[in-house]
Order: C-alpha cells, then structure tokens, then sequence
C-alpha cells in the first residue's frame, strides 16, 4: 500500500468520484488551473476534469454556496470550496437557512446532496481572519452532516461518502493535517460516517479529540504510557452524525473522559461532548469532564502568542493527570 | 404584439388564477385559518402571469417570501399550496414551510424563501446546472426592489454574466420594501440600471400589465436557450394589500394608491385579449367561474385535512442515505 | 412603579439613552417613521430623534452591522437591529470578525462600542427563516458581551448597560416577550453584565434557563411546589459575561441541575452550562445536569409541529422528576 | 495638471517611501523573520501615494489583506509598522495583527482586514459618522478587483450613495484576484462601471501614475467634503510580484508583466517632479537616502524589539468597561 499525504489521498478521492459520476463538479475560488486551491489540493484536477468541473468562481461566498445549492437540487452534486474556515461567515445564510433546512421545510421534497470543504486551524501565523475553528456553529445546525478527517486515510474514505450523501455535508480539513502521511489503498473504499476510531486502546482514561489534537493526543498517550497511565484516544471522525456509542462505552470502561479541540472554550463542540456523556454516562464518571481548548481570545499572530493559545501536549497531559 | 390569440387567453387565466387564490387566501386568513403571517401577492398577478406563460412546464422559477402568486401561476396543485398555508399534512411541505416557503419542486419551483435575496444564488446555481447537463432548461428568479440591495443581488448577477447561464432575473418593483419606500434606499429608482454594470441586457416593464411582461420574457428566455447569457427584466407593481397580515399601509400617499389600484392586473390582460378578439366578455366569465371552483374546491381541500400528527416535526431532517 | 410591558420599557431604556448622549443612533431596517421596527419597538422615536438618528436601512444586514462598526470606531455608539435573529447569518463576518475581534488584532488600539439588538425565538408560526434561536454561535465567539433579558425590568437597566458598554454587545430579544408586563421604575437604573438573578429560590433542585423558559420554568416550580418540590429558577441575564458563580453556588446547595432553552439540543447554550457545571462543581452533583431544548431539527410551520417543538412546561417537570 | 511643485515632491516621497519600505519587507521575509504570510504593496505604490497626498491628517483610510503601502503612505510610524510584521510587541497591535491586520489608528487608519471586502461596509460606516459628527472628514476606501466581486461592495455603494456619505472607493483594479485574472470574473472588465448603477461618479485612472491617482482623488475628496456624496475612482495597476509569500505568479502572460513592469510607479513620478521642476536628479537622491535610512532604522528596531510574552494572547479581548 502506497505512503500518501492527506493532501493526495484528499484529491484521489474527489478525483474517484468525479471519474465515477458526471455529476460530480468543484467549484471554488482558485482552485483551478492558475492555482489548485490554496493548499493545492485541487491541483493537476482542471488539467484533468476541464475547467467547467473544477471552476474558479469570483470571491462571492454566499453565492458559491448558493449555486451549490441551486446545482444540487437540479441534478448535480456540487463539491463548494470556502477557501478559509473564517470566510464561511459571509456564507452562513446558504449554509444554515438554504442547504440544511430544505429538506426539512419543503417536506422532503427534494434534498440537497451537496459537499462543502473548508480548512480550519491556527498554527500557521496568519492570524484572526485565517486560523478560526467554527465546527461548534454546524454541529448546532440541524440538518448539516460534518466530516472531521484528521488522517489521509480517513479523508479518502470520508470525501467519497460525502460526496454521495444525499444530504449536505461540511467538511472540514485542518491545515496543518494536509502534510500527514499514512498508508492508503489505491482501491476504492468508503468510510460510513457516525463511525468513530479507536486510535489507541487504553484502560484509564478516554480522550476524545478532533484533528491536530487528536495527533496530539496520541503523542501523549504514547508518552504517558511510560508513566502507566493507559490512555484510549477517540477520532469521531464525523461530528454529525456523532457516534455517541462508542465514546459511552470507553468512557464506560476508563470511567474518566479528556476533551480536546483547538476551538475556543465557550460553546466548543467539546462542551457537547462533555453535556453529553455526563447526561449519559453519570454513573459511570469517576471524575469530571475536563475540556481542553483554546482560551476565549481570537487567534493571535506572533508566533509566542499563537503557540499559547493552540492546545499543546503539556496541557493535554496536564488535564489528563488532574483526573486519572 | 407578438402573441398569439391562444397565449391571451393564457395569460388571463393565470393572471386570473392567481388573484383569485389570493382572494380566498385573504378570505381564510380573516376566518383565522391560516396561522403565522401572510404577503399576499394581490396586484401583482401580472408579473407571476406573464413569467411563467412564457416558460415551459421544464423551466424553473425561484420564488421569494411573496410566493403564492408564483407558485399557483407556474401549475401548482391547488390543492396543496392551499393546504400548505392553512398547515395541513396535505400541503406540499406537509406543513413544514407555510406561506413563506410554498413550494411545489415537481412543477418547476426551486424554492420559496423567507430570506429576501436568498434565492438568487440558488437560481443561479440551477441554471449553471442547466447548462452543464446541457438541459436547455431556462431559470427565472423573482425578487423585490427591496431584495436588490443585499449583497446576493450583485454577486449572483456577475456570476451569472460570466458564465452566460440561462437564468432572466424578475425583479418584482413594488415601490416598497415593507414600508420602506424604494426612494430611500436606490438612488436611481430603476434596480434596471444596475444590470448594465454586469453586462446584463435589461429591461423596464408595465408589471401591472401581463402581455407586456410576457413578451419581455419571451424574448429574455429565447436569449438564454441560444446560451447567450442572464437578461433582467424590472416589472413596476404595486401591492394592493399592506405587506404583510397587519400591515395596513398607511404609510402610502393616497394618490398613488389610487392611481395603481387603477390599474387592475385582471382588468388590463381581460381588457386586451378581448380587444384582440381572443375572449369574449361572457367567455372571460365562464373562465372566472371555473376558476373560481377550483380555488373553492382547493380551499375545502385544505380545511377539510388533517393537521399533522406533532411528532412528525421529527421527520425529513435528512434524506435518507440509499 | 408604572407597569410597562418588555417592549415599552427597551424603548424606555433606548429613549433615555438618546436623550443622555448624542452619539447614540440606531439604524436598521423599517426602524423608522413607516413602521417603528418589526415588533415596533422603535415606534415613536424617529418622531421624537429625527429620522437620522433612527435610521432605515436598505436590505443590507453585512453592511448594517459593518458601518455600525465604522461608526463605533470613530466616535459613535450605534444600536443596530437585524429584523429577525435568523438574518444575521448574512451579517456574521462583521459581527464575528470583524465588531468582535477588532480590539484585540489591533492590540487594542480601539474599541468598538456598539450594540447589535435582534430577536429569537419561535411560537408565532412563522417557519424555519423567521424562529431560531441561535445565541450559541455568539457564546462561542470570543469578543462579543450578550444579554438575554426576559423581563420588562431587566431589559431597560440592560439595554443602558449594553448603550454604555465600550465593547460589541449582542442585544438578543424574543418574540414572545415583548407584551410581558412588569413593574418598572421610570427613573434611570443600570443592571450591570454578569449578574444572574435568582427569580425563585429552592432547595432541592436549580433550574437555569433563558427567555421564554424562564417564564415556562417559574409557572412549573409553582405548580412542583404544590408537590413538595422545591425548585430554584436562575436567570442568567447575561450569557457573556456569564454569571458562573450565582449558579454554582445554587448547584452546590441544590445537588441538581436542569438547563432550559428553546434551542435546538446539540451545541446549545445549555450544553456549555452543562459542560462547565459538571467540570466546577462534580463533587456536588447528585445527579447528571439534564438538558431541556427543542429537538435537532428547523422550526416548522404549522401550530401542532411547532408545540412539539418548543419546550413545554412538561417536559420541564418532566426533566425536574427525573433527576430528584 | 493641477498639483503644485510641493504636492509633486510630497506625491515623489510619499510613492518612495513605499517601495522602500516593501522592499525591505520582502528583504527581511527572505531572511525569514516575518512569520505567516504576506501581501505585498510592491507595483502598487502609486495608488496609496496618490490617494493619501489628497487627504487630511484627519481624514481616513480603510485598508485590505495588502495594506502595508497605505498605512505607510498615511503617515504610520515605521518603526511600528515594521515591528507588527515580525510580531514584535512594539508592534503597532503589539503583534496580535501582523502583516493582514497591520493598522494605526492615530494617523487615520480604520483597519486593515483580512476578510476581502469586508472593510467597505466599515468604511462606509465611518463616513455616516464623519457627516453625524459635522466634522468634514472624508473617508478613502482602498479595494481590490476581487473585492469588486464580494456582496458588501453592491451593499455598501448603494449605502453610501442614499446617504450621500463621504467616501471614495478606490478600487485597486490589479487584473488579479490570488491567480484568477479579473477576465474570468468581471464581464466588463472595468468596476468602474457598476458605480452607475448606484448614481455615483467614477473615473479610471492609471494606478501606476501617482499624479493622476492624486487629481482623481482631489476632484473626489472636494465632492464629498462639499456634501455631494461618494465617488469610485478605479485605478489600474499590478503586483510586481506574486500575489502572496510563496506565490511565483507563473499564471501571467511574459508580455503582460514586461508591459507593466516597464511602467514603474516611482520612476514615473520622479520623472514627471523633475520634469516640472519640482525636483533634481540630486534631491531625489537625497530623498532616496532619507527615506531608506528611516527605513532601515524601523527595521533594526523591529528586529531588536522583544516579542510579546506568551500569556499577553490574553489581553486585550475586551476593552475595559470605565
Ligand atoms: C435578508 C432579510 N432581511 C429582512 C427581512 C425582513 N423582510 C421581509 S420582506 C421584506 C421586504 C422585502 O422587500 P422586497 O424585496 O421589495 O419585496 P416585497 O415584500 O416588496 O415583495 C423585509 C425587509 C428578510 N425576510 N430577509
Ligand atoms: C472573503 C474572502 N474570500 C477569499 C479570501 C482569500 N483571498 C485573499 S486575497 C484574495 C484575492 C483578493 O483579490 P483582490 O480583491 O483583487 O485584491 P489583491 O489581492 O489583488 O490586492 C483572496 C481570494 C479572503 N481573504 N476573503
Ligand atoms: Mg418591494
Ligand atoms: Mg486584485
């Protein structure tokens, strides 16, 4: 099996599905010839696929997203590419009130298959417009699917089922993931979502990360493990649908639970995690819920600054050693 | 004038349809039987009629928070919208989407949407699909004078221009956006002006007049079919009603009230099809009163069914996964 | 003491504010003259201020909010409206990026006093694009103050607070509170941020919720009491600064905790309560803080599909049974 | 030609100091002590110089994700300046911007983004103010062709316009947007052309000529300070180099960038100095060697400068409540 980046196992999955089904096409800004998409994901695909089906639009978020949705339910299944997590906000209106709720207040209807990628993350010093993490607003948006790969093979998987949900998927790539390499099949696979992972089986205490933390937390698990402290690491891998069971049954068994993103604190998809297992797993809890984020502060630029603000592995570890 | 005797009598049957649905809607909604709130599209038959005469049963239109007039002119089952409104487990959203989301997708309608502007993208993006499925499908979006000053508005038109998509944008100028009126908030007064900056051909048109907005359309569908690009066409119309349930607009000057209610959309498109010996007069009745059983037919329909059961607010989040 | 509604006590606030320091304006759409404000709660004042001082707006929610930001920064105080929560989806660049983060990218340069008033909630059938509540986007949005008053009282000492602020502040009203009546002083009064109220105090169980809720959550304690049940009610007033010490006391003399809102479940305010209890205050906890929200799904339109949706006093007391 | 020989050394200055300084950025960024990305002015001088020369110290400036060129033409203190670059303390927002959000509000600066085009809206908002307050301060707008394309620029012309509000949008129209050329984007290729639309003047000027940036800009500055309402002036210009850090800019034509790299912004304006005897060869020299000796010195400040201490991502979230 082939060594590839998540950026190429990314691509070689839009590029499967785009082989498989015509109706498959990219639209973005700069994602085209002259470009490739700002993390050359989509590079070499206009070469490939022709410009109509990898398609430069102008700077027009809300309209990207709308068209989308306009293709999707006419026939097509549009794969919209918001160039930074941070510019979804000038999106928010097709996201939210157009993509996912038509199914549901058109009764069903029509539905909306359509995909849209973004990036989100610091760790690159560029600051409070390029570096957000906004998966908590999607995840409290019904009707939204959302995708968190933080391995190339994960992302293979993932990008195909999205793409042939018939529902409106997030998803959603961290930038400093693109570079990470992994064994990936060159064969076709699907990864179904609401199927979370396993990363590292471990007997006291469960962490449950998303993207870089989970990476993150992998490495602490490794060396707390010298310490003997048996760490069990969870990838949702998707947010929605989230698979709750199981994360109940590590939490079950380790009876103490880590939460860890690079979101800021307040209203983070790790407080869900954390409402939710201690609504259903309080008997099983030996200690609290304990949140690992980033400060409630935008992101900042200098490097000092932004390194204090993204969770790193002393903290992990830290919150790991309060509870077990 | 370039339309036919058969295509008269189209258009005042739709002109018709539509502001006789309105009528009962208006009737229903003061027996309280449809709950929320309403925009009627009294006055504005014209513009839903000529429109859609001038599209066929493929085409698609994007309707707005003022939908109803739309919907019914491009086919709509009666049936359905009515109960839609009045929230029966009948109507074509089951009840989930009401007066501001009527939609009926299998007779052509993208959407009906309580965000003003929001559907603008969203016929862009069918029309784009139109063109890259090669469907010959043409997409009409209407909105308001008041919707074109939200950013969707000018980023849509310059998607549109650059791709050359089939789309003719119906730019439903009623003087008022609620009850601001539109010398407040467009400079030129004409949205018309602002195609011109995309390279859009565009045009200004009798709203109240149906045969005028149809041909307008005509000639904006033919442009899009032969793939040469978006037109907008400006209709000028007038609200017969307040815009919303208890609006009762008294912020307009009596006179230009007087002066559109003057000019009835009904009596306008009756006026020429009998003067171009399409209808005659006793003919136009008997339209009316076939009509007019449908629509009281539809309203039975949509009395006489069920709400739906509360849990089914639970249902269609998703479509299922196959 | 006069009784005023909720409505006319905001306008109260709104007016004396005005009066008190020219700089303050507000703007949005149909504010003015013709309509005084979709639930017409601006009603006169273009009368009494000048139509340039209650200013309408086109339909342009980004713009809105930016040039109240532009405002703000040179020496204004702006009160913007977006008509319906909903819309300010079209507005979160500004909002989120640009009014919340400005103080801190610029390294504090300049503040941005400003305050963005809109209104949640359903319960007026009026459908998915016109019903939301969606507080917990802004909670999650470092920069940003939110009130969420839900009573005449509080909402003008709030809104003065709010007007004086040197920050963003979100003003988040509902629909169904605006006919409430309270007795409320005609003299000026503040209300500072972060103080939560307690409306009813309890020994065996804390209830904390917002808007409606609260009003649900106070008929329900009466009718409990009746059971032997004793119910403490907390508001929050302010969901940032949040008041984490009124409710944690409350939590450690109770043991037991429900949250209310009428947000949809996942991601909502009452999941970062939940979440940030559990983590400060496990050891008093007797049982899992159970949550009270609408279910995962748009508002629908029709009346039977919309009382289901919104939380009702049943499945508050409900929740309250399960857990004492 | 209406500038004076004292307006044509300040232009000479203001378009060199730029270069100087960016060049220097560009230098210091190969020798990586600039973190992150960046957007450089370089090519584009002549537009800052132009516009800011025809400003008060009291008037205003939005910037963009390009902004070092006009907050330096503004007047910033370079020492600052700089050291936000390299995210030093000392740094105009004490490193938490950087190179995107690099801003000085005290020389008239109101912010410089990262979000494209969100600044027009803020722009426009400050001139609301400006006319509020009666204090005869005019605000300039700096964007980009592809800024031309986003929302809030149809929103925020049309805002500025109804309210007659003292603005200027400059669009720095650079034939580019990140790699996609403005032909794929804009059916008319000229941004100019859209300001009709909204009833306000627009002129198209050699971006790369600070003389005639400048004169555009009086003509617009006069109309808005006299109550007139807003002007666009379109400025035609192009990056010397790539769009962002570590982007080669293969995607143009050789001619295209030979052709306007044959037109650069400091030679033209020196030439037309000397030429009208504003300036001598030798007093450009001296200039020169001012200015890069200042330049110079912000540099050695912003590299000797400490960076913030880690807990300061802190401060500074919320302003303090008196
Ligand atoms: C984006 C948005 N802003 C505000 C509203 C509230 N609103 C509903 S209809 C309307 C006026 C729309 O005016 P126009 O586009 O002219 O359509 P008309 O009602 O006149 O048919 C407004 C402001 C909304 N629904 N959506
Ligand atoms: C709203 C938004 N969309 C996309 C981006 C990514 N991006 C940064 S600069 C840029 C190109 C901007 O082009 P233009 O406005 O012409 O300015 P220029 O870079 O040419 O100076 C893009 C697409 C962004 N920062 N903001
Ligand atoms: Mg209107
Ligand atoms: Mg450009």
């Amino acid at each position: 099996m082939p060594e590839m980046t998540y950026r190429e196992a990314l691509k070689q999955g839009l590029r499967e599905e785009m082989q498989r089904d015509e109706r498959v096409f990219l639209m973005g800004e700069d994602i085209g010839l002259n470009w490739g998409g700002a993390f050359k994901v989509t590079k070499g695909l206009a070469e490939e696929f022709g410009v109509e089906r990898v398609r430069d639009t102008p700077i027009s978020e809300n309209t990207i997203v709308g068209a989308a949705v306009g293709a999707a339910i006419t026939g097509l299944r549009p794969v919209a590419e918001i160039m930074f997590g941070d510019l979804i906000t000038l999106a928010m209106d097709q996201v939210c009130n157009q993509a996912a709720k038509m199914h549901y207040m058109f009764g069903g209807q029509r539905s909306v298959p359509m995909v849209i990628r973004t990036v989100f993350g610091g760790g690159k010093n560029i600051a409070s417009h390029h570096s957000q993490s906004l998966e908590a607003w999607f995840m409290h948006t019904p009707g939204l699917k959302i995708a968190v790969p933080a391995f190339a093979y994960d992302v293979k998987g993932l990008i195909k089922t999205a793409i042939r949900d018939p529902n409106p998927v997030m998803f959603f790539e961290h930038k400093l993931v693109y570079d990470k390499k992994e064994e990936v099949p060159e064969e076709e696979y699907l990864i179904p979502f609401g199927e979370a992972k396993i990363r590292r089986e471990g007997a006291d205490v469960t962490v449950w990360g998303t993207f870089i933390m989970v990476h993150k937390s992998l490495e602490v698990a490794e060396e707390l493990a010298k310490e003997g402290i048996s760490v069990e690491v969870i990838d949702p891998r998707t947010l929605a649908p989230l698979d709750k069971k199981t994360l109940i049954e590590s939490v079950k068994k380790t009876g103490r639970l880590v939460v860890v993103s690079e979101e800021t604190k307040t209203g983070a998809v790790t407080a869900e995690i954390a409402a939710m297992v201690q609504e259903e797993a309080f008997d099983w809890l030996d200690a609290p819920v304990k949140r690992v984020n980033a400060p409630d502060t935008p992101v900042p630029f200098s490097p000092p600054l932004e390194n204090f603000f993204i969770p790193d592995k002393e903290r992990i570890a830290r919150a790991i050693r309060e509870i077990v | 004038m370039n339309a036919d005797k058969k295509t008269l009598v189209d258009l005042y049957k739709r002109t018709l349809k539509v502001r006789l649905f309105e009528e009962k809607v208006w009737d229903l909604f003061g027996q309280n039987l449809i709950p929320g709130t309403l925009h009627l599209y009294l006055g504005q038959e014209a513009v839903a009629a000529g429109v859609t005469a001038a599209l066929k049963k493929t085409d698609w239109i994007q309707s707005t928070h003022r939908g109803h007039g739309h919907v019914v002119a491009k086919g709509a089952n009666m049936n359905a919208a009515m109960a839609e409104l009045l929230g029966k487990k009948t109507g074509s959203c089951k009840g989930k989407g009401g007066s501001m989301h009527i939609t009926q997708f299998d007779v052509g309608v993208l959407g009906a949407t309580g965000v003003v502007a929001s559907g603008i993208p969203i016929a862009v993006g069918a029309a784009l699909s139109a063109k890259m499925r090669k469907a010959n499908e043409v997409v009409a979006c209407f909105f308001g004078d008041g919707a074109s000053n939200n950013g969707t508005f000018g980023e849509s038109l310059n998607m549109a221009a650059i791709w050359k998509l089939p789309v003719i944008f119906i730019v439903e100028n009623n003087l008022y956006a609620m009850g601001t009126p539109i010398k407040l908030t467009c400079p030129s007064q004409d949205i018309a002006a602002r195609a011109e900056g995309y390279c859009i051909p565009s045009t200004v048109v009798d709203g109240n007049n149906a045969l005028e907005v149809y041909e307008a359309t005509v000639k904006a569908v033919e442009r899009a079919r032969k793939g040469e690009g978006p037109s907008l066409i400006e209709c000028k119309t007038y609200r017969m009603r307040g815009h919303s349930r208890f609006d009762p607009a008294k912020y307009r000057p009596p006179e230009e009230v007087e002066f559109w209610m003057s000019k009835d959309a009904v009596e306008i498109i009756k006026k020429i099809a009998i003067e171009n010996g399409a209808l005659t007069e006793k003919e136009t009745e008997k339209i009316r009163n076939k009509l007019q059983k449908e629509v009281d037919k539809a309203a039975d329909f949509a009395i006489k069914s069920d709400y739906p059961a509360p849990e089914e607010a639970l249902e269609d989040v998703f479509a299922e996964v196959n």
